[in-house]
Parts: C-alpha cells; structure tokens; sequence
C-alpha cells in the first residue's frame, strides 16, 4: 500500500524558491525509495500543503488538510511558520513530524515538556553555536598567524528578524566577553534593502578587523557585499547563511572570492563525509541545480523516516514511529545525527552535526574549519591584501 | 458610543428588518449545522478561518464601503487584537474570555486614536496616515520584543475554554461555535448600525461631504463612530484568531493577509456587508478546493475574480442580485429585470 | 435686531478678493435676494457665512446676535443657518426619506426619534415629492425633484435662515412657477430666506430686498425696485434685459 | 440657406429605456433652430445621439450630406459639429487654457487656434483674466462661458448647444446671445436648448417643442408666436 | 564632508529610483484616477522579460529597450481587459483595485511557472565601480542618477508641453468632454497605462542590475510608489517626482544620523505630521472649491 508523506512548503510568495527545494530533496529520497521497492511494502507519496505567505492561519490549513488525511504517516518541512507553532498542532495529532527550521523557537516549544512533544525532532542543531564560534574561528586564525587583529574591533550588523537577530546578539555577547569593542552595530528593518551606505560608512568611519553580516536574505547579503567592494576596508568579511544559497555565487560572481560563512545543519562535503557529496551530486543530476541547504536536508530527513519504519513496519503505528525517530544515530550529509532528549533538537559538535566554516573562491565552496573535515586553509580575502 | 441613537429603520425603499432577521437567523441556522456535515477538523478549521475572515472583511466594508474612507490600516486593527489577546493571556494572566473582549476595547480605542489625524484628510491621503499607522503599530511591537517576542512571536498563548470542555481534542467543534457566534454578532451589529440613522448619516458623508455638514452631520463625529465601530469586531476576532492558533507572530501585519481581505470585500461587492461575508466563503473554499495546484491556484483565483469583476462590478452581490431577480423575474412579472436594476444600485 | 448680521466679510483666493468686505442684514421673516454678475461672489458669501467649506478670512457673522464665525459647518448648521448648493445634490446612496431624516436628525440638537421621522415626512410633503416615493434612491430623481429634495432636507431641519443659491437655474418655466410657490409657503413657515438667483421674475417677485454684488463687493442694496434702476446694477448686472417688472 | 443635419425617424435611449421615439427634425434651412419642452423628455439625449455619445437605435442622422448615425464622437467632432453639453462639467482640474487647447484638438480645428482664440476673448473677456485658473474653482457662470468658449475653439460648422444660458448673469446672457448671433450670422447655424424663451426666441427663427421623446409642434419662421401659448404648451403637457 | 557626500549620493540614488517606481503609478493616477495595484507586478515582468532577452543573448543595451516596449504592449492589454471596461460604473476606484490587485497576482504567478521561483539577476548598466566625493559608488548607480530625471523630465515636458499630453491629462476627467472635443479616449486610456508599464518596467530593470530578481520583487516598490504618489498629491504628475526625492534624501539622512533601523518608523511618522499640517498634500496646489 502507498503511504502519504505530508510536506509543509511555501510554494507560492517570497519563499518559494526554498519550499520548490524542500519539495524536490523530499522527492527524490522517495522516488529512490519507491524504486528500490519501498520499505516492508509500503511505497510512498509526496502530498505538499502549501503555506503560501506563512502566516498561522494558512500553516494551520496546510496542517490540519495533511493530517486529516489518513494516509498521511510522517510530515516534514523545512520551515513552514514563523514560529514553528505548529509543533503544537502535530502533538495533538499524534503525527510525526521533522523540520529543520530555527531551533531557537523549536526548543522554546519543546524543551519545557519535552515528553509531550515525542512527534517532534529537529534536524536543526542549536543554534548556540552560531552565537559563539565566529568568534573563536577568528581567534583561531589569529593565533596561527592567518591574519592580523590590531585592534579587536568588529562590526555586527543585523537584520530584523527571529534567526539573523538571536545569532547576532549571541556573537554581540560572546565578542564582549572576549575583549572585543562593537564598533558598529546596526540592524535594519527585514525585507529589502538596497543601500548599505550609511551602515557602510560607519565600517569606514572606524576600520575594525571583522565585518559581520547576519542578515540572511541572499539580495541583501549580495547588495551588502557589492557596496563593500566598491571601497573596502581591510577587515574581515563573514555573512551569515546566505552565501550558502547556490545563487549567491552566479550572482555575485568574482566579488564572492573570500567571503567566509558558517553553516549548521549544511552539508558537511568532506572527504570524510562522502554522504555529503553524493547526495549533492544526486540531487544536481536529478534537477540541473545545485542543492542549498534544504535540498540535501529534507532528503535526508526523508531517510531518516525510512529507517524509522523499516524499524517499526507498521507505518500506522506513530508512537512506535516517534520513538524510533528519536533514537536516530546515523550518518547523514551533515554530520551524525543523534538528537538531544531534552530539547528534541539535533546533537550539535565535532562529533555530531559540527558547525562548519566555508571560503568561497572561484565559485567553489571550500570546508575550512573544523579541521577534522577541512578541506582547504583559510586564504586571505582579496581586499585584505 | 452610548449616545449612538440607533433603532433600526423602517425605512421605505429598504427590504423590511423582519425578513432581514428571519433570512440571517436562517442563514446562521443552516452554518451551525455544517459541523454535522462535515465531521473532520479540516473542513471546521477552514470554516473557521472563513468566520474569522468574514468578520474582518464585512467590518471593513463598514469603513471603506459605507464610510467611503480610504482605511489601509484594518488588518492592523486585527493585528492589534491579535497581540492584545496575547499579551494579556500570556504576560499579565488575565481570563482569556475577558481578553478576548479587551481585545475588541482595545482596538477601539487604537481605531479613535488613528482617526484624529485624519480628521482633517480627504480621500487617497488618509491611505497615508491609515498604512503609516499600520507600519508604526507593527514597529512598536517589534521593537517591544522582550514581551511581544519581536520578530519570533509568541507562543504557547492561553486558548479559549468552555466550562470543562476539552477544546483541543473535540475536533475544533467549540472554536467552530465561537467563531460562528462571534461572525453572528458581528453581524447583526453591523446591520444594526448600517441599518440606522447613524448608518445612514456615514453614507450621507461619503455620498457628498460638504452637502451632510451643512445638515448637521459632524464628520469628526461620525469618522469617529465608523472607525470605532468597525474595530470593535475586527479587534475581537483577532484575539480570537489568536487563541484559535494558540500562537501570534507579525505575519499578520504582512501584504498578503491585507490583500486576501481586501479582495473579500470588493469582489463581494462594497456596501452591504453581506456581500464580504459571502466572498469569505468563496474565495476561501475555492482556495482550498485547488489547494494541490501551486502557482496555478492564486492563477486560477485571480481570473475568477477578474471575470465576476468585470460582469458583475458590484461583486458577488451584485450577481446573485441579477440572478436572484433573473429567477423571479421569470417567475412573476416581465417587469421585474428594470426592479433589479434600480436595487442593484442600493449596492453599489 | 436683525436675525442674520454680516459685518465687513472677506475671502480671498490668493490674490483674488471673491468677497470683499461685505456688510448686510437680514430681517426675521423676510426674503432676502442677492443678484450679480458670474464670478461675483456671491456663492463664496453663502460658502464663508455658513463655514462650508471654509470661514471668512476676515469679518463677523451674527446669527440671533451671536457670533457664529470660526465655528465648524455643522455647528453653524445646528444653529440654525442651512443652505442649499448651486447645483443640485442629494445623497445619492440613500433614499429619498432618508435623504430627508438627515436634515431631521441631525440639523437640529435633541429630537426625539419620532419627531425626527415625522419631520423629515412632512418636510418631503411639503416639497410635494409624496408622488416620487420616499423609497427610491435620490441618484434617480430627476433634476426638479432633486432640487426640491434638497430644499425638503433643508426644511426638515426648521433653521432659523435658509440660503439657496440658485435655486431655479436650469428649471422650466412651470417649474419656476411651482418653486416660487413653494419658496413663499417656506417663508410663511418662518424660515427667513437669503436667495442667489439670476432667472430675475423669480428674484423680482420674491425678494423684499435685493443686494447686488460686483466683484466681491456691494454694488447696491435696498428696495429691490429701486436698486434695478440702480444705473451701475444696469451697467454690470442687467444689461438690457431688465425685467418686465 | 441649406439644411445641414437631418434626423429622421431617430430611436435611442439608455439600455433598456428608450427616450427617443421616432423624432425627425431638421436643422439650417432658416438659420438657427431651437429646441424647448418640459425637463426630461429628451432634448439632452437627442443632442448626445447627434453627436455620437448615445448610439442610436434605429433612424438616421445626416450631416452635411453624409450619414454620421454610426460615427464615432471623435469623427463626428472632425466633421466640425461641435455639442457643448449641459451641466458644464468640463475638466475640473484643467486650466482655462488647457481648455482652449483641448478646444483646438481635431486637425480641422488647429489651423484656426489663433484666430479662434482671439474670437473667445473678445466674446468672453472675463475668461482672459482667469486664463490659469483651474476649472474647478470657477464660478457656475464663469464655467459656463468656458463650456462655450471650449466649443468655439472647435471651429464649428453646425454649434448645438445645450442649455447655454443656464446660471448666467442678464448682462451676461445678453453678451452671449449677441456673440452667439454672430457666430451664426458668420455661417455656423446653431441649434439651441434653451428654457428661457425670450433668449430662446430672439435667437433662432425656427423652434421645435420636443415632449415624450418626440417632435410635438414645429414652429416655422413667420409663424409668429406669443409667449403665453407657449406657457400653454408647456404646461398642456 | 563625508556625511554630506553619502546624503547626497544616497538620497539622490534612492530618489532617482523612487521616482522610477512611482511616476507610472502617479501617471494613471492622474490621468485615468485609478490606483493601479500592478504596477510593481510590471516592475518584476519588466526586469524578467530583459533577463529573457538577456540570457538569449542580447546585450543589455539591446535588451532594455525591447523589454521597455514590451511592457507598454503588456500596459495596453491590462489596461484593454481590467480597467477600461469599467470605466464609467460607479465605485470604479475600489473596482480597479481589486481587478488590477488579481491581474497582478495572475503575472507574479505566471512569472513563477514560467521562470520558478528561484533568484535571478540582470547584468548592470555600466559594469565598475568609482569614488566621488570619498563615497563609492558603481557606475550601475551613477547610470540609474542619470537617466532618471532625463526621463523624468522628458515625461513632464509630454505632458505640460504637447498636446497628447494635454489630452492625456483631459480625458479621465470628464469622458463626454473629451469625446466632445475629439479626442480617442480609448486610445489615450491605453496609452496611459501603456506609458506606465513601460517606465516600471525600466524601475524594474534598474533594480534587477543590483539585486536579486523574484517574482515578488515588486510589491515593496509598489507600496513605496503608492506612499510617493499619495503623499507628492494628486495635481500633477511633478508632485510625486518631488515627493520621491524628498522621500529619498529624507531616508538617507535618516539612516546616516538614526539607522536604518528606525527610517521606515520616522517616515511615516514625519508624513503623518505633515498631512495633519497641510491637509491637501505637501505640493497639491489645488484648493478646494464646490462643484
Ligand atoms: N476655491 C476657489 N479657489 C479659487 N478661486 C475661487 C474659488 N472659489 C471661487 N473662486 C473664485 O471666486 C470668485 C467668486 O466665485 P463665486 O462662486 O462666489 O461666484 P458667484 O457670484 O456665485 O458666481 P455665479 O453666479 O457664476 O455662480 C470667482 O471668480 C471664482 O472663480
Ligand atoms: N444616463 C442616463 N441613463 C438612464 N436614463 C437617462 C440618462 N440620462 C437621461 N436619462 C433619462 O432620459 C430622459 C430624457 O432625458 P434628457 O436629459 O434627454 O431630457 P431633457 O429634455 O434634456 O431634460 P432637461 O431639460 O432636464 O435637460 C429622462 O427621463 C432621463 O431620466
Ligand atoms: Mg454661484
Ligand atoms: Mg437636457
């Protein structure tokens, strides 16, 4: 028999080029499964409840339709609210659910019950480790003599929003514990913006060693960095998330050489983490793109339910479904996912899922930190020379 | 408000209140019933979202159908009775039934305070001060995040109870009874007022401005009533909203939503209230119905509304005006398609 | 004391003086016409006296000895100062009662429901618009009855003065001849009448005394006889066509 | 003179409401034609059908020899007959030279601006004191005089014009009613709307009474007529 | 010095784009009266058709012009299916909104399918970059300050200094009149939008050569535009070019001196406290008077 796997997605409004992700890793992880002949007999379907503009009401409809439907056994997302409210709603269902959404608010949820939550896991380690390690990697670098710090400043700027303003007042804190001076510290209204000037000018007015970006919408990260370059300071440039976006490269093109980002929960492409190629390169056979991060995240929550129900055998049997999915320990393209019982969320560290530092150059992505996976050094940017 | 002299006319002209009642006490009949129909938590959670829809949408038929004022910050209104819920439910422990009609109090008394400065401002301007007001409200709750959550919303916020009734497992059967009861007395109040001297003298000022002040018709006044009068319920059934979703978060400050409502009330015709609650149901269920089709269900809706729009240019009451006076003109007299031209102007 | 004081009134439009500095009285009981050639300010007296939409620059407004300049256009209304406008307009979403019930209920403070109902009727009697219907909607009356339902709304408000301006243009002569009647039963009602007109019989055989403007000023006032004859009424106003008297 | 416009057996109304029924009438043999009756029995949509805002329903209209019932307003125009409408609405926000050049807009007409323009003043001086204001602010009669002015600046051959004196002063109304006849006498026949008789008479030999969407009475030239029979025939109706 | 040469920079640039974005609404605005809820959906279809032209192979010098005149083409079709036949019923400005609302979410969608959802981008105007005055600035920007007001200023002259323009600004006031004198005003309503459509095309192909390209990049210009139009007034179309440059110069310092942060919230806040000083809009020259 076929059983329904629901997927929560925007497929229409200003995310729809992230749901049109989630729904292709999802779907090749099925049409893979379905091929080799399904688990214990059961072959799967892909049913997406679309969230459009992610607003409660439309998450509830996109939910509640999914669950209503008896077929339905597992749902998944990348995000799907702003939220991530509906953890609620899939306890009360009695319907397992993985997302790989901000952890922050999945943990505010989860971690006071966490027994009242069993449906739940979060693919998505804690996100402690974005507000801490920019620091230390930049310390590092010091320490070996990769660059310079003259004179401990930084520059943080932000954006309005649940994910680029948590991560930016940890590293806030994090850098004053550690002696830094907060040179600059803006944060913009989300959405679009278009000129950075004003914030840039004040990088200028005060040149610091490290120039921090939260903000994690790919156009203002770019614009934000295209302003940059047209008079850069010798500081080092890191930005948030987005320049994992496989656009972020073709966009910006040779302006991108240098730029250093971190990723949780990305692919871990590693010689040592050959998962993480792999499934890479199945993904941009199968669909002509490059994957980001949720491509080669939701396929691989996709198997993790897999090896969930070849487990249980009996897709109906969601408590069973629940517990196995918590007891996951298993290889996945980013690194081991084991999940933490007291907050739901994945297991975050070198050993599990590591918070990884990428360089980009000529259009590639190079692993440069932690050095258990690096594949690269660091280099300096161009501008710092 | 209490000085509002409102008993409802029997105006010439105007079909009777009796047949109103009975048509509305009938409608709302037939809609307790649905539950019956349908026994799923799926079709009830969207009927519901089409109550709370329906009460936000006729309420700003009231202001900018009536009222003739250009009133871009509604949904901020809602928004308003979105957070108020939840900051008194979640931070200060007050009873959710007695938030739930703060709310409402609350968004009156924004819905005043947004008046005063269009007191003054004609036609497209006011757009300006209602929208400016919307971004300010939603600025003020961002910038509030320690209580407010900020861009994270909130959580975990009190739903509503009934007695010992458990509302979260009896398939949304007690939140779909609020939400009807809520869009009933929405109604009725909205009629009530639409219906009224006071109702009448608001159409008065949209109609010709100067010509209601040389009557007597105080438009700071009225402007007042309007607005007040149209928060109240749209203040309530966002708080409702809120314990509904047991969750609040600036989406509902977002484009989209305001552009959904927005389409409710002008693609069920302006001025009649009625009109918005019926294009509730339709564009939500229709939306539903193709909920499977991606890009091509917001494809698909916006030439529905496009054909109806074009046909019918007082929206679905327009329509189901014609045919409604198509079916009795064949039934009663020839005449009777002139009789429908002359009502369907009243819509209009 | 007379029932409407005009003291010294101005208005201007940038650089153009549209009243200026226009003095006059209105006895309790009387119709008063003013006449003038286009542009010569005379609706402008009739927008700054009633504050819709704007009070004089300068000057002062008594109505009954108070003072009723700088007060809002509604007040003045409540007061008892209504005006009906150049071109006929009504409501045209609402019926032709209703059109009516809003000079009854709000033209005049504290009336009682009923009162209010039985006066916009009889006002809408009055006016002789039974035969129209009081259901049909005053965007479909045609010009008479529109006219005359402005001047049922006014009436419904039982002010103290009533302004109408123009009240006959674009009328047949029969419908000239019906106004006029109803503008003398308005009188006897004991609403006092100030009256912009140009059709001259209608002035001529209504009016107890004439003001004539020119230019924003009073060219001549008094026995409306004796101000026709006026040679500069004749030279600015009249032309040749004075009226068959 | 020679007749310019024919309307036979002219049918036109509003959607379902036929105004119009079967009117026939004719205009330039004696001059100037004038048109009277009570209010709302057609007068205005037997203009608007003339000059093409109201398609007709069946009838013919000629003008000039040609067959215009099925040309469009803006031909019709092109043709040089010029409808200054009733109620002088105009264009609120245009200044009054905008006007007159929108006046001068079809291709017959922009040869004659200048000269066109230096007729409306003299006819209308008050306008060239005002020849920035907006429209919106005039005053009712100052709009009238744009309303007419506005037309001649079409270089007109046939003028129709809808009630013109409607809100003006006497001294005004005489000014007109001598720059009308003048305009007439340099070869543009008129046909007026008009209910004041006395304006109505002086000016046109050739009067028709239209009541109930028809022609009722055709009052030739020489066929001298006293003002009280036509009291009586307004209100025989 | 610095300060003053960023203000300067940013709030010409801001400006200068603003007005892009707002002229065509306050075009049909003035002209026709109706708010026309499409018009940012026309930026995005202006910037994506230039991408389609680009990625087949056209320069973008090529390019911009073709897609400019396939938006007008685009324009007149919209104008042709969701406005023109209501002109004349009542309610007619709420009406529009919710046709040209639908008509907007019909193309962002279409665009959606037709190119999917993931970001885009158009190659710059001028590749490069320069300093002046200490503040950097690409030659893309310097190109989007220049061109700008040339065409500001050739749109303002067509419709002051031409009779087209004269008639265009006639005819929605009053449709008998403008018949009565001769003019098309079928063609002249199409021609309106036609101009509108083409000028947010190029607002949106400004914008593709900076940033990304989705297909609901324009609802935030259209809310800017909006906000433009309605706060420069409703008399002409220069009232919203000032208001633009105004808007622009005002966000720039204000994002130098408070963040960018509080911009928005100080905007309004300032508009707000204008209109309650001057109720009939910061440029409207227009009193009020009785009709
Ligand atoms: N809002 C305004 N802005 C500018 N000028 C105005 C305004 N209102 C009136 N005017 C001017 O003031 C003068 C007086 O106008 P008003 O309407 O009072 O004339 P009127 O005497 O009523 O003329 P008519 O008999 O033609 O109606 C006119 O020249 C008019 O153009
Ligand atoms: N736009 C319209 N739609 C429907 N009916 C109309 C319209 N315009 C006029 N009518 C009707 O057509 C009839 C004739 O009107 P018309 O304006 O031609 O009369 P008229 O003789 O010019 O009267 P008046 O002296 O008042 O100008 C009237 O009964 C009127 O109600
Ligand atoms: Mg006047
Ligand atoms: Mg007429």
């Amino acid at each position: 028999d076929v059983v329904k796997i629901g997927l929560l997605a925007p497929l229409t409004g200003p995310a729809a080029a992230d749901g049109q992700e989630y729904q292709r890793g999802a779907q090749m992880a099925i049409d893979e499964m379905n091929a080799a002949g399904g688990v214990g007999g059961h072959t799967f379907e892909l049913v997406t409840g679309d969230v459009k503009d992610m607003s409660s009401g439309n998450v509830t409809s996109a939910v509640e339709r999914l669950i209503g439907d008896p077929d339905v056994h597992f749902m998944l997302t990348g995000y799907a609210s702003l939220t991530n409210f509906e953890i609620d709603n899939m306890a009360e269902a009695e319907m397992p659910y993985m997302l790989a959404a901000t952890s922050q608010q999945t943990r505010d949820i989860i971690a006071p019950e966490p027994d009242k939550y069993n449906c739940c896991w979060s693919w998505t380690p804690s996100f402690d480790a974005y507000n801490t390690d920019v620091t230390s990697f930049v310390e590092k670098l010091a320490a070996d003599g990769k660059v310079t710090l003259p004179n401990k400043k930084v520059a943080i700027v932000s954006s309005d929003n649940a994910y680029s303003k948590t991560i930016s007042e940890g590293m806030k804190k994090t850098f004053t514990e550690k002696g830094w001076t907060i040179t600059v510290d803006e944060i913009v209204p989300f959405g679009e913006v278009t000129d950075w000037r004003s914030i840039l000018a004040k990088v200028r007015a005060d040149v610091p060693d490290v120039v921090i970006n939260t903000d994690y919408l790919p156009g203002n990260s770019a614009s934000f960095l295209n302003q940059f370059l047209e008079q850069p300071t010798k500081s080092l440039v890191f930005l948030q998330y987005a320049p994992s976006v496989p656009e972020f490269i073709q966009l910006t093109k040779e302006k991108s050489n240098g730029v250093i980002y971190n990723l949780l929960g990305g692919p871990l492409v590693s010689p040592k983490n050959p998962r993480a190629e792999e499934v890479g390169n199945k993904f941009k056979e199968k669909y002509g793109v490059e994957s980001g991060t949720y491509g080669v995240a939701l396929y691989e929550i996709m198997n993790v339910y897999f090896d969930a129900l070849k487990k249980v055998g009996d897709p109906s049997d969601h408590a069973a479904i629940m517990k196995a999915l918590g007891e996951t320990d298993k290889q996945t393209v980013a690194g081991r996912l084991k999940f933490d019982p007291a907050t739901h969320l994945a297991m975050q560290g070198e050993d599990y899922i590591p918070i990884t530092f990428f360089q980009i150059w000529d259009g590639e992505r190079t692993l440069i930190s932690p050095e258990k996976y690096a594949t690269g050094e660091f280099k300096l940017q161009p501008w710092m020379q | 408000m209490t000085s509002l002299p409102s008993p409802v006319i029997g105006a010439p002209g105007r079909p009777s209140w009796k047949s109103e009642a009975v048509g509305v006490a009938l409608a709302f009949l037939l809609m307790a019933l649905l539950p019956l129909v349908f026994g799923d938590t799926y079709t009830r959670h969207i009927l519901i979202m089409v109550f709370i829809y329906a009460i936000v949408a006729s309420n700003w038929d009231l202001s900018l159908g009536y009222g003739g004022v250009f009133n871009f910050g509604h949904l901020a209104l809602f928004s308003i009775g979105v957070y108020a819920y939840g900051l008194l439910t979640k931070a200060a422990g007050v009873d959710p039934w007695v938030s739930l009609v703060a709310s409402g109090v609350i968004a009156t008394v924004a819905a005043v305070l947004v008046t005063i400065p269009i007191l003054r401002l004609k036609g497209i301007y006011i757009i300006l001060v209602t929208f400016g007001f919307a971004q300010l409200v939603m600025q003020v709750i961002l910038s509030q995040s320690d209580v407010t959550g900020g861009t994270q919303g909130m959580v975990r916020i009190p739903g509503l109870y009934l007695f010992d009734h458990n509302m979260i497992r009896d398939g949304k059967i007690g939140y779909f009874y609020i939400a009807l009861a809520l869009l009933f007395l929405s109604t009725v109040f909205l009629r009530v007022i639409v219906r009224s001297r006071t109702g009448a003298s608001i159409v008065a000022l949209r109609d010709n401005e100067e010509y209601a002040i040389s009557r007597g018709i105080s438009l700071a006044r009225q402007r007042i009533i309007t607005l007040a009068a149209s928060a109240f319920f749209t203040g309530i059934a966002g708080a409702f909203y809120a314990a509904y979703q047991r969750n609040a978060s600036i989406d509902v400050f977002g484009m989209s939503l305001a552009t959904i409502i927005l389409s409710m009330v002008l693609l069920g015709g302006t001025s009649t209230i009625y009109g918005a609650i019926v294009a509730s149901f339709v564009l939500t269920i229709f939306s539903e119905a193709m909920a499977d089709f991606g890009p091509w269900r917001p494809i698909i809706t916006a030439v529905l509304i496009i054909v109806v729009m074009l046909a019918y240019p007082s929206g679905l009451s327009g329509m189901i005006r014609s045919i409604w006076n198509a079916l009795a003109g064949r039934l009663k007299r020839p005449d009777a398609a002139l009789a429908g031209k002359t009502e369907e102007r009243t819509a209009a | 004391m007379a029932l409407l004081e005009v003291e010294d009134v101005s208005k201007a439009f940038g650089s153009l003086k549209a009243v200026d500095g226009v003095s006059f009285k209105v006895e309790a009981g009387e119709i008063f016409g003013v006449a003038g050639p286009n542009g010569s300010g005379k609706s402008t007296l009739f927008n700054v006296i009633t504050g819709i939409p704007f009070g004089p620059d300068r000057g002062r407004v008594k109505l009954g000895g108070v003072e009723i300049q700088g007060k809002s256009g509604n007040e003045i209304a409540r007061l008892g100062l209504a005006r009906t406008f150049q071109r006929e307009t009504s409501f045209d979403g609402l019926t032709v009662f209703e059109n009516a019930l809003m000079g009854a209920g709000y033209g005049k403070p504290g009336r009682a429901e009923s009162e209010v109902r039985e006066r916009a009727a009889e006002a809408l009697e009055f006016v002789g618009l039974t035969s129209v219907g009081f259901g049909r909607l005053a965007g479909e009356l045609s010009v008479f009855d529109r006219k005359c339902l402005m001047l049922a709304t006014a009436i419904a408000m039982e002010p103290r003065v009533l302004l109408l301006d123009e009240p006959a243009s674009s009328l047949t002569k029969p419908e000239i001849e019906t106004s006029i009647g109803l503008i003398r039963r308005t009188a006897e009602r004991g609403i006092t009448i100030v009256l912009i007109e140009h059709v001259l019989t209608f002035l001529m055989s209504l009016s107890q005394h004439l003001m004539v403007l020119n230019q924003g000023r009073v060219l001549a006032a008094g026995e409306p006889k004796t101000v026709i004859a006026d040679e500069r009424v004749v030279e600015a106003y009249l032309g040749t066509r004075r009226p068959a008297a | 003179m020679s007749v310019i416009l024919t309307v036979e057996g002219l049918t036109a109304g509003y959607g379902r409401v036929t105004v119009l029924h079967d009117l026939s009438m004719e205009a330039g043999r004696f001059g100037n034609v004038g048109l009277f009756g009570p209010n709302g029995h057609g007068k205005s949509t037997l203009l608007r059908t003339v000059s093409g805002l109201l398609k007709a329903k069946s009838g013919s209209i000629t003008f000039d020899g040609e067959d215009i019932t099925r040309e469009s307003p803006r031909a019709i125009v092109g043709r040089g007959l010029i409808h200054v409408p009733q109620g002088n609405r105009l264009f609120p926000d245009l200044s009054i030279a905008d006007c007159m050049s929108l006046g001068a807009f079809s291709p017959r007409a922009r040869p004659h601006e200048a000269e066109n323009r230096e007729k409306v003043v003299k006819i209308f001086p008050k306008l060239a004191e005002r020849w920035r204001q907006r429209v919106r602010t005039l005053s009712g009669g100052e709009r009238q005089m744009v309303s007419i002015a506005t037309a001649l600046m079409s270089h007109p051959r046939l003028l129709i014009l809808d009630e013109p004196t409607l809100g003006l002063a006497p001294k005004i109304k005489d000014e007109l009613c001598a720059s009308v006849q003048e305009i007439s006498k340099g070869g543009v026949p008129l046909i007026v709307v008009e209910q004041d008789i006395e304006f109505l008479l002086e000016l046109c030999p050739q009067l028709y009474l239209v009541n109930h969407g028809t022609v009722e009475t055709e009052i030739k030239p020489g066929q001298s007529i006293e003002h009280s029979e036509i009291m009586s025939m307004y209100f025989g109706h | 010095m610095g300060a003053f040469a960023e203000i300067m920079f940013g709030g010409l640039f801001q400006g200068s784009l603003y007005a892009m974005m707002a002229v065509g609404l306050a075009l049909v605005w003035t002209t026709i009266g109706v708010f026309n809820f499409a018009h940012g959906v026309f930026m995005m279809l202006g910037a994506y058709v230039a991408w389609q032209f680009v990625s087949l192979g056209l320069p973008i010098a090529v390019a911009l012009p073709v897609a400019v005149v396939v938006m007008a083409g685009v324009g007149w079709i919209l104008q042709a299916s969701v406005v023109r036949p209501l002109i004349g019923r009542p309610n007619i400005v709420l009406v529009v909104v919710i046709t040209t609302l639908a008509a907007g979410s019909l193309i962002e969608n279409g665009v959606l399918t037709l190119w999917g959802p993931r970001s885009k981008q158009l190659p710059s105007l001028l590749e490069g970059n320069t300093v002046i005055g200490g503040v950097g600035v690409s030659l893309h920007q310097i190109a989007i300050i220049i061109i700008t007001p040339l065409i500001l200023a050739a749109l303002w002259a067509f419709l002051n200094h031409t009779r087209l323009g004269l008639a265009l600004r006639a005819v929605a006031q009053n449709e008998d009149a403008s018949q009565l004198v001769g003019l098309n005003v079928t063609a002249l309503y199409g021609l309106a939008f036609a101009i509108a459509a083409s000028l947010a095309g190029l607002a949106g192909i400004f914008m593709g050569g900076y940033r990304f390209m989705t297909p609901v990049m324009g609802s935030d210009p259209l809310l800017k535009a909006l906000i433009v139009v309605v706060f420069g007034g409703i008399s002409s179309i220069s009232g919203p070019i000032f208001a633009a440059y105004l808007i622009g110069f005002f966000e720039a310092a204000c994002s130098y001196y408070f963040g960018l942060y509080w911009t928005p919230a100080l905007l309004f806040a300032v508009l707000i406290l204008m209109l309650m000083v001057r109720p009939e809009g910061i440029f409207a020259n227009q009193s009020r008077g009785l009709a």
